[in-house]
C-alpha cells in the first residue's frame, strides 16, 4: 500500500473529490498558485483553474459566509482557514448561520461544506499560530467536528466531510502534516464520522485523545507498558457527533480514564468526555477521570522553554496514567 | 388576484400602455400589479399589527414606508429562477417574489407548516425554498455574504441568476457588508445589494451610525454602481432595479442601490419611537408614505381609476381575511419534531413544497 | 433595605460607578436616548450626556474593539451587546485581543472592561435572542465571566466588574430582567468575583446553577422537599475564575451533584463543573454527577410549544434530584 | 547617534536648512535623521534575516521597502505622547517613534526582557507600554479597531493625542477596516490609519484582495481624506504624514493614506515568493526601493556627503552589532513565569521600563 504523509493524503483526498464531484470547490486565503501555506491544495489551482480554486481576500467572514451562499447553490465549497487561529473573524457566520441554517429553515436550506483549518501547537507558532479551537464548535448543534491524526485516517475523513450534507469543521494538526506518515489505499474508502478508533488496545487504563495527543497517548501507552501498565487508547476522530459508545464500552472494561487534549483545560472539549463517562459509566470507574491538558494561558508562548512548558507531551500523559493505575 | 409581475406580465400580454406605463416600459396592468403589491404588503403588515394587539402575535417587525421601494426594485427579478437573500423588513420584498399572503400569515402565527421556518423563528424572519427566497436569520449584514456566495455559484455554474439582497443601513455598517461588497467588486459577480436607508436604526439616527449621508457613495470603493434613489418613488426604483438586474444578468457586475425610505412604524413592537422621534418628524416622515403617492400617481396618469381601486381593495381585504384565519387555522409545531433538522437525514418539512400554503 | 428589580439594580450601578468614577463610559447600540433595548441605561444620556453614554453604530466588533483602545487610553468602557446572540461578531476582538492584551505583552498592557450583554430564553425570542453564549467565554484565558442571579449580586458583582482589572463578560438573564426583585442596599458594597453562593444549605445532593436555572434550583429544591430530600443549591455567580473550594466542599458533603445550565448538554459550561468534581471529588461521590441542561438544537424554538419543550424546568431539574438522591 | 525626529530637532535647533529642507519645512539634520531611521531600519531588517539563515532566529517577518513610508509618515508624530499602533511589518515605524535596535533585536531573540512580549510573541508583534506603542497581535485589522478606541478615549479625556495605525493592503479588506473608519469619521477622531499597499497579501495579488486600485479611494465612503503617496518618495509621505497628523491634532477629524511601497522580500521567512511572481516583477519592486532612492535624493540635494554617509553607515554597523549581540546575550524567558500575566496581580513585567535596553 502507498505510504504517504498527513499533508500528502489530505492534498490528493481533495484532489481526487474535485476531479469526482465537479461540484466540489476550494476557497480561500493563497489557496491558489501558492497552493496553501502548508500547501495542501498544491496543483489544485494548475488542475482546476480558478474557477474552482479561488484565492479569496483576507477576510474570513467572507470566506465563510460566501461558502455558506455557495452551498446553498448547489456546489460544495471546501473553505481553508489559513490558520485555525484566524477562524474567529468568521465565527458568527459559522455559528449563528451554518450552523443553524438547516434548523432555522425548518430542513428546507442546508450548507454542505467543509472548512478545513491547520491547528495546534508544538510547531513554535506563539499565541496566534499554535491554537486548538474545536471546543468553540464541539458546543454547537448543527455542526460536525473532526480530527483526523493519521493519513489514513486524513483521507478516509476528508472524503467523507466533503460528501456529508451538513457543515464540517475538519481540524488538521500542523505538527502532523509531515511528521507522520502511514499507509493509505489508493481505494474510494472511506472513514464513517462519528466513529472513534481504539488505536492500541489494553484492559487498565483508557486514554482517550485526538489530534497529535492521539499520536503522544500512544507513546506514554508505551512508556507504560513499561511499568506493567495495559493502557487502551481512542482516537476520538469525530468530536461532533462523538461515538460515546466506543468510549463507554472502554471505560466500563478498564474502569478508569484518562483523556487527553492540548487546549488549556477548563471548558476544553475533554470535559465533556469526563463529563459524559463521569455520569453515563459511574457504576463502572474504579478512580477519577483524569484530565491531561494544557494551562490556562491565552495561547501557546513563543519561545522554545515556555512553549515546551504549555504543550502536554507523553510524559505528561504517562505520568498520569501511571498514577491513576495505581489509584 | 395577481399579486406578482410575472403573472401579470402573462396575463396581460401586450396590452396598450398608457404613457405612464409606457415611459417606464410597462404595460398599464402591470402598473397595477405593482400597487396591488404595495397596498397588499401594507394591509396584511396592518393587519400583523392587529394582531400583535389582540395579543395573537407576540412580535411583530414591520416593513411600513419600505413597500414601495422594496415592491420596485424587486419586480423585474425572475421568480423561481433568481434568488432574493432578504431581511426582517422585507415583507413587500418576498411577497413581489413569489410569497403569498397565506405564507407571510403562517410566519406571523408561527404555524407547522410555516414555510419560512416552521414556527421556529421569530415572524420576519422569511425564507422559502421553493421561491428561491434564502431563510433569513436575526444577526444583520450577514447576509450579503450569502448573497454573494449564492452569486458566485451561479457564475461558477454558468447559470444567468441575478441575487437580490436588502438590508438596513445601519446593518451596512457591519464588517460582512464591506467583505461583501468588495469580493462582489473583484469578481464581478451578478448581485444588488439594497440598502433600504430609514435614518434609523432602532433609535440610533443615520449620522451616529454612518460617517457619510449617502451609503451609496461607498459603491465606487468597491468597483461598482451606486445609486441613490427616493424609496417612495415606486418608479424611479423600478427604474433603479431594473437596471441593476440588467447589468448583473448581462456579466457586468454588482449595483448597490440606496432607497431612502421612511420607517412608519416603531422599530418592532417592542419599540417605542416617540422616545427618540419627535412629533414633527413622525409627521414628515408620513409625507413619504410611498402607498398614497404611488396610488395619486396613478390615478393622475389615468391608470388607476376608483373601480380598479375598489376591486383591489377587496381582493385585498379579502385575501388578508383569509390568509389570517387560514393560518390561524393551522397547527402548531409539534414538539415532537422539535429536534429534527439539526442535521441531514430528519423526514422532510410538512411545509416544503405545501400546495394549501399556495 | 429598598427592594429593587434586577435591572434596577443595573441601571442604579451603572449611574453610580459612573458618578464615582469619571472615566467610566458606557457605549454601545441604542444606550443612549433610548436608554437600550432593556432599559438598562435609561438616564445616563440624559445625567452624563453624549460623551460618556455613546450610541454606537450597529458594529460589535468595533464596539469591542474599540473599547479595547478606551480602556488602553486610561478609560473603563462599560460596553453593552445588545444582545448576547450578537456578541459573535466580536469574537475575535473580545477572544483574540481582549483575553490577550495582558499575557502577550508580558504584563504592559491591559483592558480593563465590562461587557454587558442580555442572555437566555424563555422569553419568547426564538434562536437569535434568546442564546446561553458563556460556555464560549469561559474557556477563554484571560477573560473573567460573570453571571448574576439577583438584584443583590447583579449590583455588587457590576460594581466588582467595573473595578475590576481585566476583562469581564457580564451577562444579565434576560427573563431575570423584571421578574425578580430583591432587597439590594444601598451602601457601596460589592460582591467580589470568583465566589459562589449557596444559596440553600442542604445534605443530601448539590444542585448547582446560575442565571435563570440559580432559581430554577431553588424551586426545585422546594419540590424534592416534599420527598423528603434535602438539597443544597450553589449559584455559581462567577464562572471564571470558578470557585472550585466551594463546590467541592460541597460535593463532599453531600457526595451527589446535578449540575443545571440552559444551554445545549454537550460541551456546556456545566461540563467542565461536572469533569471538575468527577476528577476532585470522587472519593467522595456516592452516585453519578449528574447534568440537567437544554437539548442540542442550534436554538431555542419560537413557537411556545417548542420554546416549552427546550428549556429546563424546575420540574426537570426536581426529577433529576430524586433519581440521584435515590441512587 | 540621533535616531529620531525629536532629538535631532532638540540637538539641531535652528541650524541653516538646505534647499529641499526648507521646501519641506524640515532642517538638514532632520532629513538626515530621516535617512539614518530608514538606514538603520534597513540593516536591522537584513540582520534578522542573517540570523534566521544562521538557525538563531526561527522566524522573521520584515519591512523591507516600506521603510521609507514609514519613516516619513510617522517622524512628525509626538513621542511619549501619541500613539502607534503597528502591524508586523512596523519595524521602522516604531524605530521611528522611539523603540530601538536592541528592543527589536530582544523581540527576534525572544528574550526575557523583551519589551514587545517578554519572548512569548513571534519576532514582529512589536510593542512598548512606556513608548505607548500598542501590542501587536497577528490576526489583521483587528489594531484599526483599538486605534480608533485610543482617539476616542484622547478625545474623551481632551488630551491632544494623535493615533497612528497601519496594516497592509489584504488587510484593509477585513470587516474590522470598514467599522473602525466608520465611527472615526463619525466622531472626527484624531486617528492617521495608515495602508501600507505592497500589491500582495502573502500570495494574492491586490487586484484579487481589493476591488479597487486605491484602497484610499474608500476614505469619501467615511467622510475623511484619502491620500495616495509613493511610498518610496520619502518626503512625500512625511508631507502627507504631517498634514494628516495636524488635522487630526486640530480636530479636524481622520485621515486614510495609502503608501505604495513594495514588498523587497518574501512575505515572511516561510515563504517562497518566486512560486508566485515573476523574475521581472521582483527585479522592477527593486527600482522601489525607498533606500538608494532617498540617498540620491539627500545627495543629489547636498544634504548628504561621503562624509555623512560613512559615518552613518559606521554608526548603524556598531549600533546592529551593539544591538544583536547585547540581546543575544540577555537571558530566555524562565518558563516558572509562563504563568504570569493572565490577570491583574502578578509582580511587574522586567522589562516595562528596561533602562538596559534603551
Ligand atoms: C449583529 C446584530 N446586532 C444587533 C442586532 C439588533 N438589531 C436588530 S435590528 C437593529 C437595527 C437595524 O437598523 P437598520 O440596519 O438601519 O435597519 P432598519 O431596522 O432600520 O430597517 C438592531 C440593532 C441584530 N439583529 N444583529
Ligand atoms: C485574520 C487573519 N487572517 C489571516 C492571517 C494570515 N496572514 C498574515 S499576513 C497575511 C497577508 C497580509 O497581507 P497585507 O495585509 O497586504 O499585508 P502585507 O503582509 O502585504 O504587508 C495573511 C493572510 C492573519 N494574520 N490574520
Ligand atoms: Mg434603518
Ligand atoms: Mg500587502
Amino acid at each position: 500500500m502507498p505510504v504517504r504523509t498527513y499533508i500528502e493524503a489530505i492534498r490528493e483526498t481533495l484532489r481526487e473529490e474535485m476531479r469526482r464531484d465537479a461540484s466540489v470547490i476550494v476557497l480561500g486565503e493563497d489557496v491558489g498558485k501558492k497552493g496553501g501555506v502548508f500547501l495542501a491544495t498544491d496543483g489544485l489551482y494548475d488542475e482546476f483553474g480558478e474557477g474552482r480554486v479561488i484565492d479569496t481576500p483576507l477576510t474570513e467572514s467572507l470566506i465563510i459566509g460566501a461558502s455558506i451562499g455557495v452551498s446553498v447553490n448547489g456546489l460544495r465549497p471546501v473553505p481553508e482557514i489559513q490558520f485555525a487561529d484566524f477562524i474567529f473573524p468568521a465565527f458568527n457566520q459559522i455559528v449563528s448561520e451554518a450552523a443553524r441554517m438547516r434548523y432555522r429553515s425548518n430542513g428546507t436550506f442546508s450548507c454542505p461544506m467543509t472548512i478545513r483549518a491547520p491547528f495546534g501547537g508544538g510547531v513554535h507558532g506563539a499565541l496566534y499560530h499554535s491554537q486548538s479551537v474545536e471546543a468553540f464548535f464541539t458546543h454547537v448543534p448543527g455542526l460536525k467536528v473532526v480530527v483526523p491524526s493519521t493519513p489514513y485516517d486524513a483521507r478516509g475523513l476528508l472524503r467523507s466531510s466533503i460528501r456529508d450534507d451538513d457543515p464540517v469543521l475538519f481540524f488538521e494538526h500542523k505538527k502532523l502534516y509531515r511528521s507522520v506518515r502511514g499507509e493509505v489505499p489508493d481505494s474510494d474508502y472511506s472513514v464513517p464520522l462519528g466513529r472513534a478508533n481504539i488505536t492500541r488496545p489494553g484492559t487498565q487504563v483508557t486514554i482517550v485523545a485526538y489530534g497529535l495527543m492521539a499520536h503522544y497517548a500512544l507513546e506514554a501507552a508505551e512508556l507504560v507498558e513499561a511499568d506493567g501498565i495495559s493502557a487502551e487508547v481512542i482516537d476520538v476522530r469525530t468530536l461532533r457527533p462523538l461515538d460515546t459508545e466506543t468510549l463507554l464500552d472502554s471505560v466500563k472494561k478498564t474502569g478508569k480514564a484518562v483523556i487527553v487534549y492540548e487546549d488549556n483545560r477548563f471548558g476544553g472539549y475533554g470535559a465533556e468526555i469526563a463529563a459524559l463517562l463521569a455520569e453515563e459509566a459511574f457504576d463502572y470507574l474504579d478512580g477519577p477521570v483524569t484530565r491531561v491538558a494544557g494551562p490556562e494561558v491565552p495561547g501557546v508562548p513563543y519561545s522554545h522553554g515556555l512553549e515546551d512548558w504549555f504543550m502536554v507531551d507523553p510524559d505528561r500523559i504517562a505520568e498520569a496514567v501511571r498514577r491513576l493505575a495505581a489509584y | 388576484m395577481a399579486t406578482t409581475a410575472a403573472d401579470a406580465r402573462a396575463a396581460v400580454g401586450d396590452a396598450p400602455a398608457g404613457d405612464l406605463a409606457a415611459k417606464v416600459g410597462l404595460t398599464d396592468q402591470q402598473l397595477l400589479d405593482m400597487y396591488a403589491l404595495i397596498a397588499l404588503t401594507r394591509a396584511v403588515d396592518e393587519r400583523m399589527w392587529i394582531l400583535n394587539r389582540a395579543g395573537k402575535v407576540p412580535f411583530v417587525i414591520s416593513g411600513q414606508g419600505h413597500e414601495g421601494a422594496q415592491v420596485g426594485l424587486a419586480f423585474e427579478l425572475r421568480k423561481g429562477h433568481d434568488w432574493m437573500v432578504p431581511f426582517y423588513r422585507s415583507v413587500a420584498s418576498v411577497l413581489t417574489f413569489g410569497m403569498t399572503a397565506r405564507e407571510i400569515m403562517l410566519a406571523q402565527f408561527a404555524r407547522s407548516i410555516d414555510p419560512s421556518s416552521g414556527g421556529r423563528q421569530m415572524p420576519g424572519h422569511y425564507g422559502a425554498a421553493r421561491h428561491n427566497i434564502l431563510s433569513t436569520s436575526s444577526p444583520v449584514a450577514t447576509q450579503v455574504l450569502h448573497a454573494v456566495g449564492i452569486a458566485l455559484a451561479a457564475k461558477i455554474r454558468g447559470i444567468d441568476q441575478v441575487v437580490m439582497t436588502s438590508l438596513g443601513e445601519g446593518a451596512s455598517n457591519q464588517g460582512d457588508f464591506h467583505e461583501g461588497l468588495n469580493f462582489a467588486g473583484i469578481h464581478r459577480l451578478p448581485v444588488v445589494t439594497v440598502v433600504e436607508n430609514n435614518g434609523y436604526a432602532i433609535s440610533v439616527p443615520a449620522r451616529l451610525q454612518t460617517a457619510v449621508e449617502d451609503v451609496a457613495d461607498r459603491a465606487g470603493g468597491y468597483a461598482m454602481p451606486g445609486v441613490v434613489v427616493d424609496g417612495a418613488d415606486v418608479l424611479a426604483c423600478y427604474r433603479a432595479g431594473r437596471e441593476a438586474i440588467r447589468r448583473a444578468r448581462a456579466g457586468e457586475g454588482p449595483t448597490l442601490i440606496e432607497a431612502k425610505v421612511t420607517r412608519l412604524t416603531g422599530h418592532s413592537s417592542d419599540d417605542q419611537q416617540t422616545k427618540y422621534r419627535s412629533a414633527e418628524e413622525l409627521a414628515s416622515g408620513k409625507d413619504r408614505d410611498p402607498l398614497p403617492r404611488f396610488r395619486s400617481q396613478l390615478r393622475d396618469a389615468g391608470v388607476l381609476d376608483d373601480e380598479h381601486e375598489s376591486t383591489i381593495a377587496a381582493e385585498i381585504k379579502a385575501a388578508v381575511d383569509d390568509a389570517t384565519d387560514w393560518a390561524e387555522a393551522q397547527p402548531e409545531p409539534d414538539p415532537a419534531t422539535a429536534e429534527r433538522h439539526v442535521y441531514a437525514g430528519d423526514p422532510p418539512d410538512p411545509s416544503a413544497g405545501q400546495p394549501g400554503a399556495g
